[in-house]
């Protein structure tokens, strides 16, 4: 048996399998297709302060070898999560982790306070990057100013383990990761998604009611094996790595370039049990070219 | 909710119907599944370079023992035409059954399932299961010419069937909001059951409503993930933003606010 | 017979079709499969003042949907471009458009220079976003300040039709296309390639000797609508859009979405005929849609 | 420079050599092609997710009246397991023939062929159009083990034959050059001519020099395009960098600064 565990703040996580937020709902969608008790960890739908009914239909177009999406952080709000979904998931053994958003920077420190009183959660992802929203979302992850506030007003009030997550529509991607280094998160997760348009050559129509979405899929692995590359020569806090990983192969080309522990999204849509297969793909991978540690692989890329 | 599946299935038999149009009857592999009428599957799709996700298709006819399932196909794009190619004993990946599928009532005598082109599909395991129910079942197809009317005779077993056609190649000519059991007969139907374009749909809902009886949509949403995660699905209701794939794709008529006026897919 | 003519700045183009630079060789190498007299232009390889070698073996990696290079902007210096190659495919009945690239501004302009003294080239296109080169490339364009300076001493030299390439790699290009529209560009072409890399898990070595190489090819091309779409939204002058076109509907697409013309690049590795093959598909989809003047799309998305 | 076609061309014949390698026999489609030895083709991969740009091949065998041609390919991922599933009579979209193929020269008489694993596709044409042209080939085969050998009877019509395994399984025991022919007997040919391994190549160029005789190798680069477009296949000569695919693949082993240690492609 290869160690396969990892650590993500004061996390440790059993194995660097993650799901990303928003493609995985909260977990029990995929109670057929996973044990649940098997991932390193799951990082549940976008939550905001308020319930958002998100973006209108159509919301998602296919692209090649990705897809973009403008849901939009339809979610029930930090109270809802709080009270009828949290008691659903809490017994799982995996690690939740809870990705908060907001429009303002009050929003995203009050439902910070609320989930911090929350003794079943050990760590928030810092939704800075979210393309699908009008206000606030990506406009705190494209910019060092905004990201600093955003990040050291959290901090302030959350005390566990806090992940912020990065976007990838910026020209220098470790400006941010050192900004969210700088003011005391504990790890970054990237990429958020790419911001994309899909257009129906037929009815002259974007095929997304919001226009623009963000791309996801096999399609961006490449800029975010980059990314996460940049970022790993850039700071010293562990780097949650996704963006087009759809087997155990990519998830350690992730972990080579420098990634702690991974998320899988747009993956779980296409093969539900796509998670499960990972771990289980790892501990192979690992006996098959005797790695006694997962984590020696971090980071190893030989350039 | 019953108990979902992911499995490499066979393909028992593929018929081809006409040009575009195809049926694939799959083999549960043992599955122990519960299929409800209106519920879909999701199909991975081999050796396209573009169809990237699943494609969810409904569930057309169920075996009496639940050991295979059919699937009625439409070929509108890369990955509904690439499923035409596969052959008899190929494997498909398929997640099924998903969805919330139509609702019967015992106590009702006399339906109606109105089906639009390809929107047939979900319409012969429910009038093959409302007949097992002791139901009436009366199937009214409409298309555009005698290529768009599939199968019908499948459904005489189990319902009284009326066909319209556009030009009148078969059946009556007209729309189906041109029959009469639509037109003036609704009255005499305890429910109707619908599934095709959404302006077809929407037209129906509005006469159902009008003849004060209940009536169920079922809807084509575009779909990611098919099982409740991606909330790409989104219906608007008057409960809010539902998810097609879950709370639907069959709705009760009256709670949809928001008509996608999908009019290329399925049909 | 539809329109297909299209203006940029003072070429009028008999279609919008055009060659993307460093994918069509200078042409030559195409003459079996599409009859070059068809296009509305073609732009040859990057075009630098001295002689370059390019970058080490290897230099390209498969991608899902799409590609990374790593080629350096071999080239064998304009002087052996006038030289040499210009009086090979001078006589194409089609707008002949030289990439210029350089690691220094004084590089820019002494080609520029040379090139404005040979009265055959109609067009350049200064590519201030290729990121595979050390020094130069991509750091003009990827800058503002830095882009003022080379497109405003290029404008001093050359006199005839001036072509901006756009970097993807920037947080807004839209201040990169008006940095471009406020110097005296006569047009903006976009976009360049996306920076990437590609691990190969087995080796932990990157696929490529460069470690980064630029993403093409469809995966990229949501990027590139949704840039050309700002674009559109941003300047005045016209946009040669161009990321992933791979058949006449994608073409259709980019100017729906706001171009004047398009560039074909990757997709000609795939089906060398495919140039050809989108000028007859423009002139048959204008024909099926009832469009007159193709310049009607240009911009034409309804949202 | 001879012309290029790009067409759909038919497969004529398919014969699975074992369980890694297979024969595709195409039909020209009555291009009025030339085809030299050590020439290459680039083949569209229909119905692979992961094969997007073409795959290189080589000639392997041609027929006399040029009206077909033989490609021998060896699984190593997805688009050549892809091509492995064709079927006879399905049409391939290919760009032929491409490149710089191995020069003859009639004053030679011996020459000697070296081919390592499925590095010996190139061989085959090349020892057919030597015998033509007046010219003794022998023939020397390396693999690991009896499965690497491919298809070693075939080169008899027009060669003297070797065959060298590590595992001793078939012919000698050893690498290629540990037979006689490279190890002590090569003054006695004129020119050898070899494809395989980048390491096996580069021993034989340098065994090749020391005996004093000429030397052409058949590189493998990476390639995007396969016309000379992209640049990526770069190889590093004493002329700088060229491209493998137009002013190769075949080199003059001697006019080769950078080897490439590809170890995994083609054998
Ligand atoms: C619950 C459900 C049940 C379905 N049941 C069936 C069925 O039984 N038989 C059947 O033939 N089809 C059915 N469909 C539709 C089917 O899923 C699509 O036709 C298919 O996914 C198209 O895939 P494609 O790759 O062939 O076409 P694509 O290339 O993906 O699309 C071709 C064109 O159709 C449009 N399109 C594709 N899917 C949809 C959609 N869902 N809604 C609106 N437009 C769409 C695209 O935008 C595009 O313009 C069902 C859809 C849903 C959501
Ligand atoms: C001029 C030329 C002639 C060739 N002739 C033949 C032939 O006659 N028969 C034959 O079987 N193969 C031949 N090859 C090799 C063949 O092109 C590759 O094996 C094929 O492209 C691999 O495609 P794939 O999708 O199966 O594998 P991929 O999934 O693309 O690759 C599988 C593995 O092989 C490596 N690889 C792929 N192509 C190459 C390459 N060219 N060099 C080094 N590593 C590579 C990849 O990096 C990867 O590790 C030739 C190559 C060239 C350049
Ligand atoms: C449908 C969908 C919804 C998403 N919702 C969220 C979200 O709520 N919060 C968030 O941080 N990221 C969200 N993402 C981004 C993913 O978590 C992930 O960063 C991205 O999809 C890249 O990974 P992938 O290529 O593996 O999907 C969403 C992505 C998709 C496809
Ligand atoms: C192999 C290769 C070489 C390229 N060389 C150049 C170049 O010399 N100058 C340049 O401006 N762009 C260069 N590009 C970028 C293309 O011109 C184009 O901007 C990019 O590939 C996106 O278009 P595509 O997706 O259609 O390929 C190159 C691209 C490729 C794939
Ligand atoms: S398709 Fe993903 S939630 Fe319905
Ligand atoms: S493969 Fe493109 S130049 Fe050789």
């Amino acid at each position: 048996m290869s160690d396969l565990k990892v650590n993500i703040g004061s996390l440790e996580l059993k194995n660097p399998v993650m799901t990303a937020s928003g493609t995985f709902g909260y977990g029990l969608e995929f109670e057929d297709f996973v044990d649940l008790n098997k991932l390193g960890g799951f990082v549940v739908k976008g939550t905001t302060l308020e319930i958002r009914q998100g973006n209108k239909y159509p919301r998602m177009a296919e692209t090649p070898a990705g897809m973009l999406n403008a849901v939009g952080l339809q979610n029930k709000g930090v109270h809802a999560f709080v009270k009828d979904i949290l008691p659903k998931i809490k017994h799982y053994n995996s690690h939740i982790v809870v990705n908060v958003a907001g429009s303002k920077l009050e929003d995203y420190v009050e439902t910070a306070e609320i989930l911090n009183s929350e003794k079943d959660i050990p760590a928030i992802e810092l939704n800075v990057s979210c393309p699908n929203v009008k206000e606030g979302g990506m406009a705190f992850g494209t910019s060092c100013p905004a990201m600093v506030e955003v990040v050291k007003a959290v901090r302030n009030v959350w005390d566990r383990t806090m992940i912020v997550k990065l976007s990838p529509n910026v020209t220098n991607i470790t400006d941010f990761a050192k900004v969210a280094e700088d003011e005391g998160a504990d790890a970054i997760s990237l990429i958020n998604t790419l911001l994309g348009i899909a257009v129906d050559a037929k009815t002259r129509k974007p095929k997304l009611s919001t226009v623009t979405g963000g791309l996801s899929g096999p399609a961006v692995k490449p800029v975010a094996l980059r990314m996460v590359w940049q970022c790993y020569n850039a700071v010293k806090i562990p780097i949650i790595g996704m963006g087009g990983i759809m087997n155990t192969e990519d998830a350690i080309e992730f972990m080579i370039a420098g990634a702690t522990a991974i998320q899988v999204g747009t993956a779980n849509f296409v093969n539900p049990a796509v998670t499960g297969e990972i771990v289980d793909g790892m501990e192979a991978w690992c006996k098959e070219h005797n790695i006694a540690k997962i984590s020696d692989l971090i980071g190893s890329l030989e350039v | 909710m019953s108990r979902k599946f992911q499995k490499k299935l066979k393909v028992l038999e593929y018929v081809r119907i006409n040009e575009l149009h195809y049926l694939l009857k799959m083999d549960t592999g043992g599955a122990n599944a519960v299929f409800e009428p209106g519920q879909f599957v999701e199909v991975l799709v081999p050796g396209a370079k573009d169809a990237f996700l699943r494609r969810p298709i409904s569930l057309h006819d169920v075996a009496d023992d639940n050991s295979s399932f059919t699937m009625m196909i439409k070929i509108v794009g890369e990955g509904t035409r690439a499923l035409s190619e596969v052959r008899e004993g190929d494997e498909l990946d398929i997640v099924f059954p998903l969805g919330h599928g139509f609702s019967i009532n015992e106590n009702h005598k006399k339906v109606l399932l109105v089906g639009g082109g390809c929107g047939v599909a979900p319409l012969l395991h429910l009038s093959k299961v409302a007949k097992e129910k002791g139901l009436q079942p009366y199937v009214l197809i409409g298309g555009k010419t005698a290529n768009d009317i599939l199968e019908a005779d499948a459904y005489r077993k189990y319902a009284e069937v009326a066909i319209m056609t556009e030009n009148a190649e078969l059946g009556e000519k007209g729309m189906v909001t041109d029959h009469i059991w639509l037109k003036d007969g609704l009255k005499d139907f305890d429910f109707v059951y619908t599934c095709g374009p959404d302006p077809m749909m929407k037209a129906i809902a509005a006469l159902a409503e009008e003849a004060g009886i209940g009536c169920e949509v079922s809807l084509e949403n575009l779909m990611a993930c098919g099982i409740g995660a991606c909330l790409c699905c989104t219906v608007h209701t008057h409960e809010g933003n539902v998810r097609a794939c879950v709370e639907g794709p069959v709705f009760n008529a009256n709670q949809i606010i928001g008509w996608n006026q999908n009019e290329n897919c399925h049909v």
